[in-house]
């Protein structure tokens, strides 16, 4: 309990607690610097613990909080684990959210629920703290299901537009169908190892049998596909884009969909006994990267285009973890947090200078008049697009090297998807920044304008990390790579050849060529234009019509048997057979009534002749 | 082993308060007063009671405060009451149900009569968990029947009559096959030990019986409890019934006279036939999946906020009965616990639906549009309880639900995973009717929505306070059901099933 | 003492086939329960008679118990016929029908 | 002297048979109410009667007290009271078949009953296991009031309260209704 | 069988003696009766006579004591008349359904002690069955046939007006008689008149009448004058509101046998009196040799012809009741008494403690019952009668709702 560890976790509760303690009166900046220290100071904690882990030769600490169920053989404890694979995820959550809370402080200057707008976000903090240093699968599931609900909340944030009220619906139900998945895999688990801690379950992981660990890994990853927007239930991240940006960018970017791949890393020694599986995980994440991939070069607005992108890089580390790229698939999560908030908080940023433009179409040439923002938005372009030396490169070309090993045609396809990615940030950074001036429509004629202070310092120091994340993992460049620094993590894993220098130099080469042609075609196709038919099909605009599949194939027909449910089932059959037993009853009541003539003494005589059958009877039987 | 007098003080207590109430009819408001003292007094008795408890009484017993006065022996009647873990809690909601329902849902149309009918049917309610005997708890079972009848036919809505009718047949018809059971058992004991007719629980939970027997008694019973709980398909007067009670009536109909249903089926039904599960489980549990499952689909569709209550409640006692019949201990420990945790969530659900009824003199969600706006504080309370019932981690219905299908999965896995299914059709339609009734711009009359009042603020707070702690820190009240729970499922299932 | 409890066991069931022959064909209440006391009677005959060949004194206690609830009976009887005839002016059972089904 | 004694109780038997049978059978023959009474009077007087010879004194006494001196009195109040002494018509019977039927059913049960009885031996059950012979005069009463207050004490009490109930009962019933008179309590 | 037990009499089997006192007895027994009724009848005369100052009968006989033989003798060659409206059989019945009850009454009474007459012991009463005192209760019951009988049988309004209170009126008292006699029969153990009489024979302070505190006694004449329908409790034949009684129809030796039984009544309950509550014959015996057996009569005569001479006096000196106040007196006052009374009783024989216990509730249930019923009446604002008459009797200057209502409507 003493633990610093604990501390990570508390902060951000406790600051939501204050918040809804210090009641509605209060103003915005007290509230505003309240939730932002409470982030920053579980950074720092963070930090501290980070140290700390550094001196610990097991690299692994439980803190034990509390007993949380304990129900005969099933003991849930309420712990944290402690190891680099939680400490990494926590450095960047806690990192980021402190950012972004300091950005939303004055991007959400004079909502009406300000407050509240903190209170979601510091409970969302904490639940993704408690997700990830969870020291068992139900505590990680209390996180899981706790980002989902701030998500939920924050998505319906604008409740009053039926949009966003939707949007949250959909977030909400589509993550619970994920949650189906997560839960019959703890199941799964639980009633084989009769434990759900992690540390014990990697233990007993060995005795799985192949068919129980597909199916547990198969759940696993129906529940990260939830979570982490990845095929079948990837589109419900893109309606969430109706949440205001920092959540967006927080959520929705860097910290919540990642939660999948961080579970399927966690969970890495159950995927480790079942190839199946995790041939599954690869096929489905290659498969999601190119898809949202496709579906983003079709996109008109601005936060589409970034939410699918998000949803392809997801694919990228899904893909990754699928070929056993943990530790790539890590560096890609932390290195897409760092582009990824900042291309949202930049875009954030534009729409704000906009008021509130999210259309592609009305936009153009703000190069001029965002100062901080173009560049850092450079940045962040550059690093996704794979283009060296930014982060995304050296990130993306781990993931790459990794998949070529293990698979050519899964490589081939992210090879694509990383031309398409060039290509359709590539656009939006075009369509954006560069070519005419549409927007004098939505500004009213006004030049648009750079944003405070306090929204751009994040994206500065964002810029700065997604520019030299890279050298997080350079095992060249220093010692403690990430890589390295994770290993005991995934000690229980058989390590992967490395490959020769030759052929990484060679992937590497590849990489930058997808991420020229991308960037190359996009100019060349969008510097004079705003829009175009042919390079924006609709089948893409539609999301391959994937909703639509989904309506017509379960949201329908639900419906339309809840409604038969409702208005046939319900009160004609089970009812009706209720009502038919009693009428029947009646029916015969009333032919038997007749019988009652109301003459006691033919009654008086009924009770006669009968005594005197049973008299005829009893002198039958007796002799 | 503490004194049986704090058992029959929560029994009688309750009678008094209701004598005195109707003393004082003629007293404005009098005997509304005297209901609220003698429910919080019943609470705090009822909760320095499961404190008190011990679980670990003699030996392998689990059983504390418990007395055995034989009334009758030729008619083997038997005043005979008994605490223990898996009564504990229900004892608790019976007392705090009705100090909710009383202050949360004020009546003020014959305002005595009906806080009598209030607190004769917790005194009822309350022998009938406390009863340890067969015989006793089946008089009190059908006792509770005439106030909740009352309840529902004098003060609730425009179809009142019908609604009580149907209730009280469809109970009725239902119990008297417990009846017929317990007769059955109770003269069956006596022929098989050859000693006085008792219908102590503890000695006919040892009867000894044909496993054909053993089947059809197990029918008899479960069928009384089914029509109660209720489960599918024998459910379909409570949808009618919960609806046209008033909210007390209501709340005590739904959150606690169901737990009536599910907590016999689970010491009387599953605890006295043991033989009888093993044909019998398949098909309870299917039901209960039916249950589940069709609970949720009709509550998409149900355009009435207190049928959807009903329907959810369908689905959640669904989910009760699965843990009951599982054979698991930790089902059986979740489904206790999930009884206590459905009755906290749904006195909170009825009573919001009663302050919205309040406002808007209405149920129909299509009435309702964009309550959130004027009303932020209801909304979040809604918010909470209905989170709650989705089984959201760190509030109560998760660990219960989760102990439910974690322990059923153990033992039944197709059952336990389409049952998990159930988890997100409760987000489905729970969210679907939030979004309809809370979300959106608030049209018409909903714009000056008046937001909850300090009152119903206090009311809610034990309800809040209770799913939070027991979401975040069951442990105190695991650690005193599941001794009980153990004991009964080895009797049940001494083989080991549970996992 | 020697008349066979044969004599006394058959005279009563011809008193209880009168009573209830009578039962059976007169309309009038008040005779119906005269016919009804007739029965009684003659339960209370075979009563006496089978504690005396059994020698039990149980019989005899029956037979004090059946007058009381006779006594009982024909209170209650009355009371309905009176308050019967008071509505209808008739203590004819026929013309009670409403009970009909 | 024997012969004499013989003789006398079967001349007990058969004026108490004559009693009863031409009392019962008057009950139901005759038309006026008041002389079906007074008939009655004669069939408990001979059951009183049966009762002395089978030495059950005290319920002879009882017989006459209760049924003589209180029921059929309260017959005869009642038929007074409502003045349906009038002579009514027996010989029509609307109901088609009854008395075809009742006197089939009757004879079948009663003759099925002797029978019965008969092929038993006229016994119906095990002697006293009690060991106490019947008593008769004055240790009847004593035995009886024994077993009355002893072994069927419940009963006797359940007797009393079921005569409370009954008088409670018939007061309520015979009463009249205050509406009736116009003037509401 | 135990006949002996009943009457030492037949202890040696039933032989022609044995059968011949028997009949002698029985004989004798109703010639005294009926004699004592003509003696009887002229008492009464001359004793209210006396009272009244007048004189009375005096021409037949001495001190005109043939005058009821000479009224016997007109009544016999009158004219015997039966009403058109009568019903014949049941009017022609009712007489003697009056009479028998009265002469088997008497039969039980001990008139003396035991005699032996050729060897064999003869007690001096007609007969002694082991239910003895319930044959007085029996026939009691029976005798309301004759008065019920004869006044519906007249077909007559008044007769039978009167024969619905008398019998109403018997069957009443009935109650508090039997309830007294219970008391008897607690202290005695035993139901034979026989019995009753020798437990009571040790002196006066055994006598019933100072064992159970005088109570049951005054009850049980109170009862028994009111079972005789004699004065005070003469409604039956209030000459002034119906005519002339049950018996107005009857006429010529119908009525002469009402009358006997009447006066026949008279006399045997007064015997009952002495045998229950006076010791029967028992008294002081002078030391004779010869004629022992003639004392006990002798006592026996006297103690009943003081009782015959108080329901005489009681005839002169008392004012009748009103019907509905014999009613009050007999459910609420009487039966309630004796009751308690006899609860006392049974408590003392078991343990004084426990009679002083039950003196104790019985009190208390008595004041809560009158307070109670006080209540009651004053809630009710009715008559203070269980009898009420119909209705309300509106009070003065009020006028009557339901009239006024229909007016306005």
């Amino acid at each position: 309990m003493g633990h610093l560890a604990t501390l990570i976790v508390l902060l951000p509760l406790v600051g939501a607690l204050a918040l809804w303690l210090l009641g509605g009166r209060v103003s915005e900046r007290l509230v505003g610097s309240v939730a932002t220290t409470a982030v920053a100071a579980s950074f720092a904690a963070t930090v501290a613990v980070t140290l700390s882990l550094l001196h610990d030769r097991h690299r692994e600490i439980t803190v034990h909080l509390f007993n949380w169920i304990p129900v005969g053989p099933l003991h849930v404890p309420a712990a944290l684990l402690v190891d680099p694979l939680s400490v990494t995820m926590c450095l960047f959550v806690t990192g980021i959210s402190a950012l972004i809370h300091l950005y939303s402080t004055a991007y959400m200057h004079g909502e009406r629920d300000y407050r509240k707008f903190f209170i979601y976000l510091n409970l969302f903090v904490f639940s993704m703290l408690v997700l990830v240093l969870a020291n068992n699968l139900v505590l990680t599931f209390v996180g899981w299901e706790g980002v989902g609900v701030c998500s939920y909340w924050l998505v319906s944030f604008y409740f009053e537009r039926p949009a966003a009220a939707s949007a949250g619906k959909k977030a909400f139900l589509y993550n619970r169908v994920g949650d189906v998945g997560l839960l019959l895999a703890m199941f799964l688990i639980f009633s084989r190892t009769h434990t759900l801690t992690y540390l014990n379950v990697f233990h007993r992981a060995g005795t799985l049998s192949p068919t129980v660990a597909t199916l547990a890994v198969l759940a696993l990853l129906l529940g990260a596909t939830g979570k982490s927007a990845q095929i079948p239930l990837f589109n419900w991240l893109p309606d969430a884009m109706e949440g205001p940006t920092p959540v967006s960018a927080l959520i929705h970017a860097a910290t919540m969909v990642t939660a999948g791949v961080y579970l399927l890393v966690r969970m890495s020694p159950v995927l480790a006994m079942s190839p199946d599986g995790r041939a599954t995980i690869a096929l489905i994440g290659a498969a999601t990267a190119f898809v949202a991939a496709t579906i983003a070069t079709a996109q008109r607005d601005i936060k589409k285009v970034l939410a699918f992108s998000t949803v392809s890089q997801i694919g990228y580390m899904v893909l990754a973890v699928g070929v056993g790229a943990y530790a790539a698939a890590i560096f890609l999560m932390v290195a897409h947090a760092f582009y990824k908030a900042l291309l949202f908080l930049g875009a954030g940023s534009v729409i704000h200078s906009l008021g509130g433009e999210q259309d592609l179409g009305r936009m153009g040439a703000l190069a001029r008049y965002l100062p901080l923002t173009y560049p850092t938005f450079v940045v962040a372009w550059l690093a996704i697009s794979g283009v060296p030396p930014f982060a995304g490169f050296f990130a993306k070309g781990d993931v790459l090297t990794e998949v070529y090993r293990h698979n050519r045609i899964l490589w081939a396809l992210a090879v694509l998807t990383a031309v398409l990615t060039a290509y359709y940030m590539s656009r939006l950074f075009v369509l954006t920044f560069r070519g005419r001036e549409r927007f004098r429509e939505v500004t009213h004629g006004h030049d648009p304008h750079e944003s405070p202070w306090v929204m751009t310092v994040p994206l500065v120091v964002l810029a700065v990390l997604a520019a030299v994340g890279g050298v997080l993992n350079l095992p060249w460049a220093h010692a403690n790579s990430l890589a390295g620094f994770l290993t005991p993590t995934f000690g229980y894993v058989t390590p992967v050849a490395a490959a020769s220098s030759l052929t990484a130099w060679g992937l590497a080469v590849v990489d930058v060529a997808a991420a020229i042609i991308g960037v190359v075609a996009a100019y060349s196709i969008w510097r004079d234009r705003s829009a175009s038919v042919r390079y924006e099909s609709p089948f893409l605009a539609r999301v391959w019509h994937w909703d639509d599949g989904y309506d017509a194939v379960i949201g329908r027909p639900l419906t339309r048997a809840a409604r038969v449910a409702n208005d046939v089932v319900e009160p004609r059959i089970i009812d009706g057979a209720v009502t038919g037993v009693a009428v029947s009853l009646r029916r015969s009541a009333e032919g038997l009534r007749k019988a009652q003539s109301g003459f006691a003494r033919q009654y008086a005589l009924a009770m006669v002749l009968g005594l005197s059958v049973v008299v005829v009877y009893l002198v039958a039987r007796v002799g | 082993m503490h004194s049986s007098a704090y058992l029959a003080v929560l029994i009688v207590a309750p009678l008094v308060g209701a004598g005195l109430a109707l003393g004082l009819r003629r007293r404005e408001g009098r005997s509304y007063q005297v209901a609220v003292a003698t429910a919080a007094i019943e609470t705090v008795l009822s909760i320095v009671v499961a404190v008190l408890y011990n679980p670990h009484v003699k030996g392998a017993a689990t059983i504390d405060f418990a007395t055995r006065h034989v009334l009758s022996a030729p008619l083997g009647l038997a005043y005979d009451v008994a605490l223990d873990g898996v009564s504990l809690l229900l004892v608790v909601l019976t007392s705090l149900v009705l100090l909710l329902a009383l202050v949360g849902a004020r009546e003020r149309r014959r305002e005595a009569s009906f806080v009598t009918w209030m607190l004769l049917l917790t005194s009822f309610t309350m022998a009938s968990f406390l009863s340890h005997d067969v015989l006793e708890f089946f008089i009190f079972f059908e006792l509770t029947l005439v106030p909740s009848y009352f309840i529902v036919a004098q003060w609730g809505g425009a179809e009142r009559a019908r609604a009580a009718l149907k209730f009280f047949v469809y109970t009725f018809a239902g119990s008297s096959s417990l009846l017929v059971g317990t007769l059955y058992l109770g003269f069956l004991h006596q022929h098989e030990t050859g000693g006085a007719l008792t219908f102590s629980y503890s000695a006919l939970a040892h009867t000894p019986m044909t496993h054909g027997v053993a089947l059809w008694l197990f029918a008899a019973f479960a069928v009384a409890f089914a029509v109660k709980s209720p489960l599918w398909p024998l459910h379909t007067w409570s949808p009618l019934t919960y609806a046209e009670a008033p909210t007390g009536g209501s709340i005590e109909l739904s959150a606690l006279l169901a737990k009536l249903g599910s907590y016999g089926l689970l010491r009387f039904a599953v605890g006295l036939f043991p033989l009888a599960l093993a044909d019998a489980r398949p098909v309870v549990m299917t039901l209960a999946v039916v249950a589940i499952l069709y609970g949720s689909l009709v509550a998409c569709a149900t355009p009435d906020l207190k049928r959807l209550i009903a329907f959810s409640s369908l689905a959640q006692m669904g989910f009760i009965t699965l843990g009951v019949v599982s054979g698991s201990q930790i089902a059986a420990v979740g489904a206790v616990l999930l009884m206590f945790n459905h009755g906290v969530i749904t006195v909170g659900f009825f009573l919001l639906v009663g302050f919205i009824e309040r406002r808007r003199a209405t149920y129909q969600i299509a009435d309702l549009a964009g309550l959130q706006g004027p009303a932020p504080v209801l909304a979040a309370l809604f918010t909470l309880v209905m989170m709650a019932s989705i089984g959201l981690p760190g509030l109560s219905g998760f660990v219960s639900e989760y102990l439910i299908l974690i322990g059923t999965f153990a033992t039944h896995v197709w059952w336990a995973a389409v049952a998990t299914l159930g988890v997100a059709a409760a987000a489905a339609y729970l969210l679907w009717s939030y979004q309809r009734v809370f979300h959106g711009p608030s049209r018409g009359d909903n714009g000056d929505f008046a937001d909850a009042t300090t009152a119903e603020r206090w009311v809610l707070v034990p309800v809040v306070v209770l799913i939070v702690a027991l979401g975040v820190f069951p442990r105190p009240v695991l650690e005193k059901i599941t001794p009980s729970v153990h004991q009964l499922i080895e009797h049940v299932a001494p083989a080991g099933v549970n996992k | 003492m020697n008349v066979p409890a044969a004599w006394y066991l058959v005279l009563a069931a011809l008193l209880f086939a009168v009573g209830a022959y009578g039962l059976l064909t007169r309309r009038s209440a008040l005779i119906m329960f005269m016919c009804l006391e007739l029965m009684l009677n003659a339960v209370n005959l075979t009563f006496v008679t089978f504690s005396r060949t059994l020698s039990d004194i149980a019989g005899q206690a029956s037979v004090f118990f059946v007058m009381v609830v006779a006594a009982a009976e024909v209170t209650v009887g009355l009371g309905i016929v009176v308050s019967v005839f008071r509505r209808r002016s008739s203590t004819s059972v026929d013309d009670l029908t409403e009970l009909k089904g | 002297m024997a012969v004499t004694y013989a003789l006398a109780s079967e001349a007990v038997f058969a004026s108490a048979a004559v009693l009863i049978l031409a009392g019962a059978v008057a009950v139901i023959t005759v038309k006026n109410p008041v002389h079906a009474a007074i008939s009655l009077i004669t069939t408990l007087f001979g059951v009183a009667v049966a009762f002395v010879a089978q030495s059950a004194d005290f319920l002879a006494a009882v017989q006459i007290i209760v049924y003589a001196g209180a029921i059929v009195v309260l017959f005869l109040f009642v038929i007074m009271f409502l003045g349906v002494d009038r002579t009514r018509v027996v010989s029509l019977e609307p109901l088609i078949g009854q008395r075809a039927l009742a006197a089939v059913g009757v004879a079948i049960t009663v003759a099925g009953l002797v029978a019965l009885m008969w092929r038993s031996h006229w016994v119906t059950g095990a002697p006293s296991v009690s060991g106490h012979p019947l008593a008769s005069g004055a240790g009847n009463v004593h035995q009886l009031g024994t077993a009355v207050f002893t072994t069927y004490l419940f009963a006797f009490e359940a007797t009393a309260a079921l005569l409370v109930i009954a008088v409670v009962g018939a007061v309520l019933l015979a009463r009249r209704e205050p509406s009736e008179e116009g003037s509401p309590s | 069988m135990s006949l002996a037990s009943i009457d030492p009499l037949y202890h040696h089997g039933v032989t022609g003696v044995v059968l011949l006192i028997v009949l002698v007895r029985v004989v004798v027994g109703f010639a005294v009766l009926m004699g004592s009724v003509t003696l009887m009848i002229w008492f009464e005369r001359k004793a209210i006579s006396d009272m009244q100052s007048r004189i009375g009968p005096q021409r037949w006989g001495p001190f005109g004591i043939l005058q009821t033989l000479a009224d016997g003798i007109k009544l016999f060659f009158k004219e015997d008349l039966i009403p058109a409206e009568a019903n014949r059989f049941v009017f022609k019945l009712a007489p003697y359904l009056s009479l028998v009850p009265a002469l088997v009454t008497f039969s039980i009474v001990p008139v003396g002690g035991t005699l032996t007459i050729a060897g064999h012991p003869v007690m001096l009463q007609i007969a002694n069955p082991p239910v003895g005192i319930l044959v007085m209760l029996a026939m009691s019951g029976i005798s309301v046939y004759g008065v019920m009988l004869a006044g519906w049988a007249s077909g007559s309004k008044y007769p039978l007006l009167s024969s619905v209170r008398a019998s109403a009126q018997m069957i009443s008292y009935e109650a508090a008689l039997g309830i007294t006699i219970v008391t008897v029969i607690l202290v005695t153990g035993s139901l034979s008149t026989h019995n009753i009489v020798t437990s009571q024979a040790d002196g006066i302070w055994h006598w019933n009448v100072i064992r159970l505190g005088v109570v049951p006694f005054v009850v049980f004449w109170m009862a028994i004058t009111a079972e005789l329908n004699r004065p005070p409790f003469d409604v039956v034949e209030a000459e002034s509101e119906l005519v002339g009684g049950f018996n107005t129809e009857y006429s010529s030796l119908r009525f002469a046998l009402f009358y006997l039984a009447e006066f026949m009544n008279t006399i045997t309950m007064s015997a009952i009196i002495v045998t229950l509550f006076f010791g029967g014959p028992a008294g002081w015996v002078p030391p004779v040799s010869h004629l022992r057996w003639v004392f006990p009569i002798i006592w026996f005569v006297a103690k009943t012809v003081f009782f015959c001479w108080c329901f005489i006096w009681f005839r002169a000196a008392l004012p009748r009741f009103r019907y509905d106040q014999v009613m009050d007196l007999g459910w609420k006052r009487l039966i309630p008494l004796s009751l308690g009374w006899m609860l006392v009783v049974a408590g003392f024989l078991i343990k004084p403690a426990w009679g002083l216990v039950m003196a104790a509730v019985v009190l208390m249930a008595s004041v809560a019952l009158a307070t109670a019923f006080e209540r009651g009446v004053a809630r009710e604002g009715g008559p203070r009668s269980v009898l009420a008459p119909v209705g309300r009797r509106p009070l003065p200057g009020e006028v009557l709702r339901a009239s006024s209502d229909e007016v306005e409507q």
